[in-house]
């Protein structure tokens, strides 16, 4: 059964190999190819899915060992593969999803003509993806998490003529870069902490080291998951993402890849529960990120954008669960898959919208589609109401455990992040409910728009908002119907905290109220939130130009300043940096040396002019020799 | 004969010395400072054959007169042969052109010979041998027999060099002609061919005063035509510049026939 | 008399033949002035020929003559061939060899 | 006697490099071709060292010796370790793509009437380069070793000065040959003078040691018997460790790189940073570190600072660079930084990574730099803002182009990040401070690499660039097999870490440092 396990990862990679380097002979076949490997990894996965379930709780973790990858003195890093409960989850979520994702992008990018790439890139995506949640040590998983970044990297800028597309893509490269920079440090640590950075040796001696060194640890592994999972402060590049096509959205930046940052904390959960500090800074940083996605989710009126600050927010919540040890391990997890199912489920909506719309993504042109897309408007609307924790959906169920045990955190610091949770879970229902509105409610905009966009000289074409082919929307169904019911299969009977317990244990948190109560004022901020958005975009008209909006507004447009912060400080700094120092180069050290050729080449010159070449000239200097030579031949005998 | 290259000298050697050796320091001096070559060299040939007295005096006959009929007679006369080829009559300018030359060389030359004079004045040579003894078997004998003797293996070495030095001052000056000389017909149509000049080149002197070799013809306007005078002289700068001279006679006979038939000056009727 | 005085006459014309050699740009002369320091040179060889009493220092001058004689006809020949390709005898025109 | 395999792989390129200067003037084709067969049969000769070399035989192998000038004690003696058969095999790998890549680098212009011939001296250069190269890497005189390290500077010297790019960036030819033959004097002087004051080291050690065999002094000072006064020992190891720290070269003696690359062709600036710099950091490790260990402890904390400048300091520059070849050498200066950072480190792994990253950039660079160089012969300019949207017109080179940027970013996957994590930790386990400073360079690493692929392939196509052709076959010979050996050695590199160990852990004992331990077994 263990040899599957490389199965899993090897189908997506032949995949990747095959669509990348075989010619253009593969063009009208290739898609086929890339999702039916796809389609394999997951069938293996059922497999081992099943051969798991058969077994006692305890021993349902498989190692395969492939090859030792860097035997060097002293220092032993192989290619082996574990493959635990909360691999398990991993490998399900991105092959299952991964998959109905390909069947998607057949239809959506079936007029590209670069198609049989973009297969290519996904494939490899999923496979640097199961490497990463497969890997029995960190710098095997560290391979995986770069490959996820190369893979996010290429398809972002999948458009690469577009230069925005390979503006954002080169960012979040670089974003992610910082992060890994993070989990490398972390890796040396271990390295010189324990001698080892495979999983299990690590994560049982833990006790052995001071808490210092775990703190380290832990904080440098936290920096890894904010740059991968678009936490703040490395937050910047997940909205300039959403370049790439909606497919590589829904998949890489909502449902996968992003949550990698919440997986690496869950995983080296021994490490963070012995270090109480980091775990402080993680809950401070999911709070924040929280709210941060959710306020820049408000403002936004490019739908993909609202989308990707939902996204931010959503993960926010599972690193805030993450931070609190062994009592929210399992809800950061459980929500991570639900969100899974509704953010890409959301994601291929908005695609589907766009598909019908020109490709328009802003959300004051559209309005009043649901007649023209049913599909798409009853799966977006399923997606909408998991995601804002409506009850009996999905989203309430782990969204209300996450806010549950954060105010089971206990003491000042658990009302706290009880309260931020409860006031993003009204955001939530705030933003969610006006991309709801302002897409499939109201007036038809989209038609006024033609008048306006010929007025100011644009190029527009009006949209015939169309439902989107079957290859499209059957993965739209098949993930509304995981929104609605994932959530309560996993809770009832606590079914998923029993099969992730053995992995990443699990501590009944005991909230200072009752948790009844949390679950009302879950219930009640949610209503809360939807009305405002009804008052503000559902009773009124949506205006077609953004109004200018307060100051908040502003600034949540541009991601709370966030980026022109950046660029203040880091690009225009870096650039000054850059320029100062090659002009430096060129003049102080550079300069050093040709001065000193210079000066040498200046006492030449002059030395120079005594060979004039005038033969009397030589001759005087002769014969004064020969006038010397003599005199002191005179001299020494006269000495 | 015994008395010269005696040990001691005689008081007439004294007065031979000392007239003789001012004689010859003046034709030095004279060879350095004259303006042309020719004059220097004439100099110079008086200095040798006062040195060649010298030589005598001291009891080398043989050289003494080697020095006349080699030195003075062949090697002068070369100089001069070469002074004659490149141009008896152009001057050297004495304008010293190298900065501070003239003052090095002076200051070199000066230090030199004080040294050397130093030098000589301190040697303690006080003791002679004189050459009685050496020239008794003749001075031409004693030379020859340390000449084939002592010296022969220098004296071949020396026969090679002046074989070398012929050929190679033969090889130095003589032109190969490596085509064949143009006839008369091909200048004339190489020169019809070119157009740039097609009649003769006119001869000297043309509207000049003279017609010397050396002196350039008048173009109308009365400036000289220097492609009248031969191309050897022209490179050598031997051109004579008679023009102003003939301006200058045109000038005064108009001066005198204005006089004469009371005209008004040119200046006079330009006003 | 002292025959020393022979060899002061002699430094004094290699001097002056020395200063020559330095001052003058024409060729001809220059070569001549070696001559003239040449010359200076033999009359001392034959004045330490007497103070030695031995001919040793006149076959000495001798093989100076003969080089000389060498030395002129080569020497004039370069000049003569100088003055063909530049039109002049001046050592200052022939003054190529600097940067 | 057996055969003298080591003299016979240098023997062979000089050999062609003489038969390829001879073949008479109208036959390029043949001139090239044989060059291209002497290359391929030297690869095949660097492939029987490879495996008549037993990694876990004694220090020296395939050991030849020779009395060569009997009166100062300089023996021809030849010896491979590890270290040297894994350079050996990287030179000699190279050489036969820089060939092939520059096939036409050195045809005779069209306009040109010139007798010279430019593509047999260009293609014998290349092979004299090799020949010295491989001896340098052989040698275990250190007189020896100095001759051919200094002898390689001459044909270096001309094919920089000789063989321009004929895509430059100034505005004409005049311009173009005084900055080539600036590029081409400042490479010379920079690299003499460190080779003269080497070499009064190497004088300054035969009179301290009276000899000059490696094995010998090495093995007199392992034994106490050859005892150094410590200021002598250091003043030594200043003198051998300037010259290879020029040749590295290391920040602030670097500038000659960037002009040599710059102005050189691309196949010869590959020729200089991936193979005969390559001499430098490898000296350091064969030379300093033997000979000198006192010295080279004393001296470490310098010259790790000055590696970490290096590091940083190249980076930025590169991002700075608007030209494609200069980057790549300022990006070739942060990576020699990572190399002496491994060297000087002092443990296996930084060892064992530096070993690994001579390899493995030799390979990367000239990966990315060929590309570099037929991108460049398409459009005739080495200026990045010269370039836009290739990927559209060239998706093949656009593509290998990306994989040469990943390489250089040490992606993981690719031979370059295994070297890299391992100097990296190695450092990172004795000087926390320092690793976590030179980690600082692989985010601007991913920087100067993305923004070169971003700014030259991506974004609307440039009207000059419309037509450009895509990778030729010849262009992709020299390519793939280089991609192909990336990703085998990211993903497989036990061949050669088990080849390079030994001779570490040799390395290790000699200037008899530990690893340090971890903390855990520590506190146990």
């Amino acid at each position: 059964m263990e040899n599957l396990i490389a199965l899993l990862i090897a189908a997506p990679l032949l995949g990747a190999a095959v669509l990348l380097c075989g010619g253009r002979a593969l063009d009208r076949t290739g898609h086929l190819l890339g999702t039916l490997l796809s389609l394999a990894s997951f069938a293996f996965g059922l497999v081992l899915f099943t051969d798991m379930l058969g077994k006692d709780a305890e021993e349902r973790a498989l190692h395969q060992h492939l090859f030792s990858w860097i035997p060097v003195e002293g220092f032993q890093a192989d290619v082996a593969f574990q493959l635990d409960q909360l691999s398990m989850t991993f490998v399900l979520l991105i092959s299952g999803v991964g998959t109905l994702i390909h069947i998607y992008s057949i239809g959506y990018m079936e007029h590209d003509e670069r198609r049989r790439r973009f297969f290519g890139y996904l494939n490899l995506f999923l496979a640097a993806m199961l490497l990463l949640v497969l890997a029995d040590n960190y710098l095997l998983l560290y391979v995986g998490w770069e490959g996820v970044g190369l893979a996010s990297y290429l398809l972002i800028g999948f458009w690469q003529h577009k230069p925005s597309a390979a503006t954002a893509a080169k960012k979040a490269f670089l974003v992610n870069r910082v992060g890994d920079m993070g989990l490398s440090i972390a890796i040396m640590l271990m390295f010189t902490t324990f001698g080892t950075f495979a999983f299990g040796p690590v994560l049982e001696a833990t006790g052995d080291t001071g808490e210092g060194k775990l703190t380290a640890i832990a904080l440098m592994l936290l920096l890894a998951a904010c740059g991968k999972s678009a936490q703040v402060p490395l937050q910047s590049w997940l909205g300039d993402a959403m370049e790439g096509p909606t497919p590589v959205s829904a998949l890489i930046h909502a449902a996968t890849m992003v949550t990698a940052g919440v997986y690496l904390i869950v995983r080296s959960g021994a490490i963070f529960n012995a270090a109480p500090d980091a775990q402080l800074v993680v809950t401070i940083v999911g709070a924040v990120t929280l709210l941060f996605g959710a306020i820049v989710g408000c403002a936004k009126d490019d739908i993909k954008k609202a989308l990707a600050g939902s996204t931010m927010s959503q993960i926010g919540y599972m690193v805030l669960a993450a931070g609190l040890g062994p009592i929210g391990y399992v809800f950061a997890i459980m929500h991570l898959v639900t969100h899974g199912f509704f953010k890409a489920g959301l994601f291929l909506g908005a695609g589907s919208v766009m598909h019908g719309m020109n490709d328009e993504v802003d959300m004051r042109r559209y309005g009043g589609l649901r007649k023209y897309m049913p599909v798409t408007f009853v799966t977006f609307g399923l997606g909408y109401l998991a995601i804002i924790g409506f009850p009996g959906l999905s989203g309430f169920f782990s969204k209300d455990k996450i806010i549950e045990a954060a105010f089971a955190k206990g003491g000042t610091e658990g009302w706290i992040l009880g309260s931020v949770a409860l006031l993003g879970a009204a955001i939530t229902a705030f933003y969610m409910t006006r991309v709801m509105l302002m897409t499939f409610f109201g007036e038809e905009r989209w038609r006024k728009q033609a008048a306006i966009a010929s007025g100011a000289g644009e190029d527009y074409q009006e949209p015939h908002p169309h439902e989107s082919p079957k290859s499209m929307t059957i993965p739209m169904i098949i993930l509304a119907f995981g929104s609605v019911f994932a959530g309560g299969f996993f809770s009832i009977g606590d079914r998923f905290l029993h099969w992730l317990e053995p992995v990443t244990a699990h501590e009944h948190g005991h909230p200072p109220i009752s948790a009844g109560a949390v679950t009302g004022a879950t219930v009640a901020v949610l209503v809360l939130g939807v009305a405002a958005a009804w008052l503000m975009y559902g009773r009124r008209p949506v205006p077609a130009v953004a109004p200018r909006g307060s100051l908040l507004t502003r600034a949540a447009r541009r991601d709370l300043l966030q980026d022109d912060f950046n660029h203040v400080v880091l690009v225009r700094g870096g650039e000054h940096l850059t320029r100062s120092l090659v002009y430096l180069d060129h003049s102080l050290v550079d300069g050093a040396v040709n001065g000193t050729a210079a000066s040498v080449g200046g006492l030449s010159g002059r030395l120079r002019r005594l060979q004039n070449g005038y033969v009397r000239s030589y001759a005087v200097s002769m014969f004064g020799g020969a006038a010397l030579i003599v005199a002191a031949t005179l001299l020494m005998r006269a000495v | 004969m015994s008395t010269l290259a005696a040990a001691t000298t005689s008081t007439g050697e004294a007065v031979q010395f000392w007239i003789l050796g001012t004689v010859a320091v003046l034709g030095a001096l004279c060879t350095i400072l004259m303006r042309r070559a020719v004059h220097s060299a004439l100099c110079l040939a008086g200095t040798m054959i006062i040195l060649a007295v010298f030589y005598l005096a001291n009891g080398a006959y043989f050289l003494g007169i080697v020095q006349i009929v080699v030195y003075t007679g062949a090697i002068m006369m070369l100089f001069l042969f070469v002074v004659m080829l490149i141009g008896v009559s152009a001057a050297d300018s004495l304008k010293e052109t190298i900065k501070g030359q003239r003052w090095l060389a002076a200051l070199c030359g000066i230090g030199f010979g004080v040294l050397l004079i130093a030098g000589i004045g301190n040697a303690s040579l006080t003791e002679f041998s004189g050459l009685t003894r050496a020239n008794s078997g003749g001075n031409v004998e004693g030379l020859a027999t340390l000449i084939f003797t002592k010296y022969v293996f220098a004296f071949e070495i020396t026969g090679a060099l002046l074989i070398t030095a012929a050929v190679g001052a033969m090889v130095l000056t003589h032109r190969e002609r490596t085509e064949r000389a143009k006839t008369q017909r091909e200048l004339s149509e190489q020169r019809i061919r070119d157009g740039v000049h097609l009649p003769p080149l006119p001869a000297p002197g043309v509207y000049a005063r003279h017609n010397a070799v050396d002196i350039a013809g008048l173009l109308p306007d009365g400036s000289p035509s220097e492609l009248t005078v031969n191309k050897t002289l022209r490179a050598r700068g031997q051109i004579r510049d008679v023009s102003s001279e003939a301006l200058n006679d045109l000038k005064a006979l108009e001066q005198r026939s204005t006089e004469r038939l009371e005209r008004p000056t040119s200046e006079e009727a330009s006003k | 008399m002292n025959p020393v005085n022979y060899l002061y006459l002699a430094a004094l014309l290699f001097s002056i033949g020395a200063t020559g050699v330095l001052i003058r740009r024409n060729a001809i002369v220059v070569f001549m002035c070696v001559e003239l320091m040449l010359n200076a040179c033999n009359l001392a060889f034959v004045a330490f020929s007497r103070l030695h009493g031995n001919l040793d220092g006149q076959i000495i001058a001798f093989f100076t003559m003969v080089v000389a004689a060498a030395e002129v006809v080569v020497g004039l020949a370069i000049i003569v061939s100088l003055f063909r390709s530049r039109h002049s005898a001046s050592v200052d025109d022939a003054s190529l060899m600097k940067l | 006697m057996s055969f003298p395999l080591l003299t016979a792989t240098a023997a062979l390129p000089a050999l062609g490099a003489v038969a390829t200067a001879a073949v008479p003037a109208g036959k390029r084709n043949a001139a090239k071709s044989l060059a291209l067969l002497v290359s391929l049969a030297t690869l095949g000769l660097a492939v029987a060292v490879l495996v008549r070399f037993d990694p876990d035989g004694g220090r020296y192998q395939l050991t030849e010796s020779h009395s060569w000038i009997k009166d100062f004690g300089v023996r021809y003696e030849l010896g491979v370790d590890g270290i040297g058969v894994a350079l050996l095999a990287l030179t000699a790998l190279l050489i036969p793509f820089i060939i092939l890549a520059g096939w036409h680098d050195a045809d005779p212009l069209e306009t040109s009437s010139s007798r010279w011939r430019p593509t047999q001296g260009f293609f014998a250069l290349i092979l004299a380069v090799e020949a010295m190269v491989i001896l340098s890497f052989e040698a275990t005189d250190v007189f020896l070793f100095y001759i051919f390290f200094e002898a390689m500077l001459i044909p270096m010297y001309f094919l920089i000065g000789g063989f321009g790019d004929r895509a430059h960036p100034h505005q004409d030819e005049k311009t173009a040959a005084a900055q080539r033959s600036y590029a081409a004097v400042k490479f010379l002087l920079y690299n003499l003078v460190g080779g003269l004051i080497m070499l009064a080291a190497v004088i300054g050690l035969y009179t301290v040691a009276g000899s000059f065999s490696l094995t010998e002094i090495a093995e007199a000072r392992a034994d106490g018997s050859l005892d150094m006064a410590t200021s002598t020992e250091r003043w030594l190891f200043l003198g051998f460790f300037f010259a290879f720290a020029v040749k590295a070269p290391l920040w602030p003696l670097h500038t000659w790189l960037p002009n040599a690359m710059g102005e050189s062709t691309a196949p010869v600036a590959v020729l200089i940073t991936a193979v005969v710099d390559k001499v430098g950091t490898f000296a350091m490790l064969r030379f300093c570190l033997q000979l000198f260990p006192e010295a080279s402890k004393w001296a470490t904390p310098a010259i790790l600072v000055l590696a970490v400048i290096s590091i940083v300091y190249g980076a930025l520059l590169a991002v700075g660079q608007r030209d494609i070849k200069r980057l790549v050498a300022y990006a070739s200066i942060s990576h020699f930084g990572f190399i002496i950072l491994g060297i000087f480190a002092m443990t296996s792994q930084g060892q064992s990574g530096a070993t690994l990253y001579m390899v493995n950039h030799g390979i990367s660079t000239a990966a990315l730099m060929l590309v570099a160089g037929f991108l460049i012969s398409r459009r005739g300019s080495r200026l990045i803002a010269d370039y836009g949207g290739v990927q559209k017109t060239a998706p093949l080179l656009a593509g290998t182009f990306l994989i040469g940027s990943l390489a250089t970013l040490s992606l993981p996957g690719l031979a370059p990040f295994i070297s890299e994590f391992l100097v990296l930790v190695g450092t990172f386990s004795r000087y926390p401070a320092i690793g976590i400073i030179a980690t600082f360079g692989i985010v601007l690493a991913a920087l100067y690499s993305l923004v070169l692929y971003q700014r030259t392939m991506t974004g609307p196509v440039k009207p000059e660039l419309a037509k450009i052709p895509d990778l030729r076959v010849r262009e992709l010979a020299v390519v793939v097999p280089l991609i192909a050996l990336l990703v085998f050695l990211g993903v497989y590199p036990k061949p050669l870490t088990e080849l390079v160990d030994p001779a570490v852990k040799h390395t290790m004992s000699d200037v008899q440092k530990k690893d340090p331990r971890p903390d855990v077994e520590a506190s146990k």
